[in-house]
């Protein structure tokens, strides 16, 4: 899985709330990539209806490196959890 | 996923469903407040003039055209992931 | 009902869930709503503590017209999903 | 609505009312956080100083008026509707 | 408790509400706060992946303005509350 | 919550957990945000180029600092609170 969600969860119910984690995470991504690339590559003009050539190439790459920056976040934060034994607070890392 | 029997799978789904109609709200209000903050500035006139419902309107095409693009390349991506 | 929810649903669960849905709409309009106009209406520097006559007549004006953007928007989704019978994708149209 | 039984109607009030208490909880901590960043822009302190107290009291006092104000209008425009 | 909740309220599950609503608020508060006081603290060109002197003094300085203004505000709306018997509305208080 | 009794607390210890993932969640995808609106401008390149690796490496982990230190000063001041 891609975010690194579901580890075995025993009952059902656990194994229900991973899978709606996953999703929750999932959705809540496409819904900021669409917010901050909406931003990124399309003027607030609005002068015509379409997506102009431009904007959609803008739109592809943005929605591409946004993906890329949840996969190396998640790496780094990996990488943070393994390494050096966070001190603890429950705000320093993202192991679950 | 692929670790849920049918009977989860068959409650997953309802979860499912009313995520999908709460997505459908947030989205739609979502488009709402970004087309009417772009679009409308003038309080002069209590009701909407033409020159904001003409800028509506490309406004929620534009954002629907954008949101299904990103939604596709999105997807893809996904896929390519599992 | 206002914002087209309310489907026929036979069990009473999923009455009370577009009841909910109906609810959650509504609730979350007013909250855009009021960021959205409080922006466009009432400057930052907080001078006075009352609202003064130009910011409550932008106010009435403002909420106004952003039900009726909601009218509009709702309207042009719907000629939409009627019209030219959606391509797919899930993001493009508003019929549940 | 209309289309809820009696039953129904009283599983809806509990919804309702767990939605308003949260309601509240989202308006009082949005009110906060927006005051605060109009108000207090002044780090040499640590604790707030009375220039920030008293534009605290006024934005509070503006923001309840206004939602107030607006919360009036969205209410009228939603039974016009029914 | 800091934020006025947890009112007499006599069934388990009323119980239970009232402590998640607090919870809720405490951390709605955080995440505002956290939000609030990087902008106002942190400068966005991320020079160095360490928090200098300066930013981590801002940080401790907002966070404790910030739980002041909560503090503050509950106290104004508390007056508000007691002193004017509010004309009603559902969003001129804070009573619960 | 000192008024819940042990199979009230045993409960709220659940909706606690459900909760915490999805803090955890939230977290996550606010820092992923934030980082890429702040790194991530160059939409000439369809992939990350050194300059926006470096800058969400440095954000990353100043978000995450600043976020310790901040939840300690909250921690501490809830419990003067109590």
């Amino acid at each position: 899985m891609v975010f690194g969600f579901g580890a075995p969860g025993p009952s059902s119910a656990q194994k229900i709330a991973a899978a709606e984690a996953e999703l929750e995470l999932v959705s809540d991504t496409f819904s900021r990539l669409s917010s901050s690339c909406a931003k990124k590559c399309i003027p607030k003009d609005y002068r015509e209806a379409d997506l102009n050539k431009g904007e959609s190439v803008c739109l592809d790459r943005c929605v591409n490196k946004f993906f890329e920056t949840t996969m190396k976040v998640s790496e780094i934060m990996q990488n943070k959890a393994n390494g050096q034994q966070q001190s603890g607070g429950g705000f320093g890392g993202f192991s679950m | 996923m692929e670790a849920l029997n049918a009977q989860e799978q068959k409650e997953f789904q309802q979860v499912l469903e009313r995520r999908q109609m709460n997505e459908y709200v947030k989205m739609y209000s979502n488009l709402v407040q970004r087309c009417f903050d772009h679009c409308v500035n003038d309080f002069t006139s209590k009701s909407l003039i033409q020159k904001e419902e003409a800028c509506l309107n490309r406004c929620v095409d534009k954002f629907l055209k954008g949101a299904e693009r990103m939604g596709q390349r999105f997807q893809e991506l996904n896929a390519q992931q599992q």
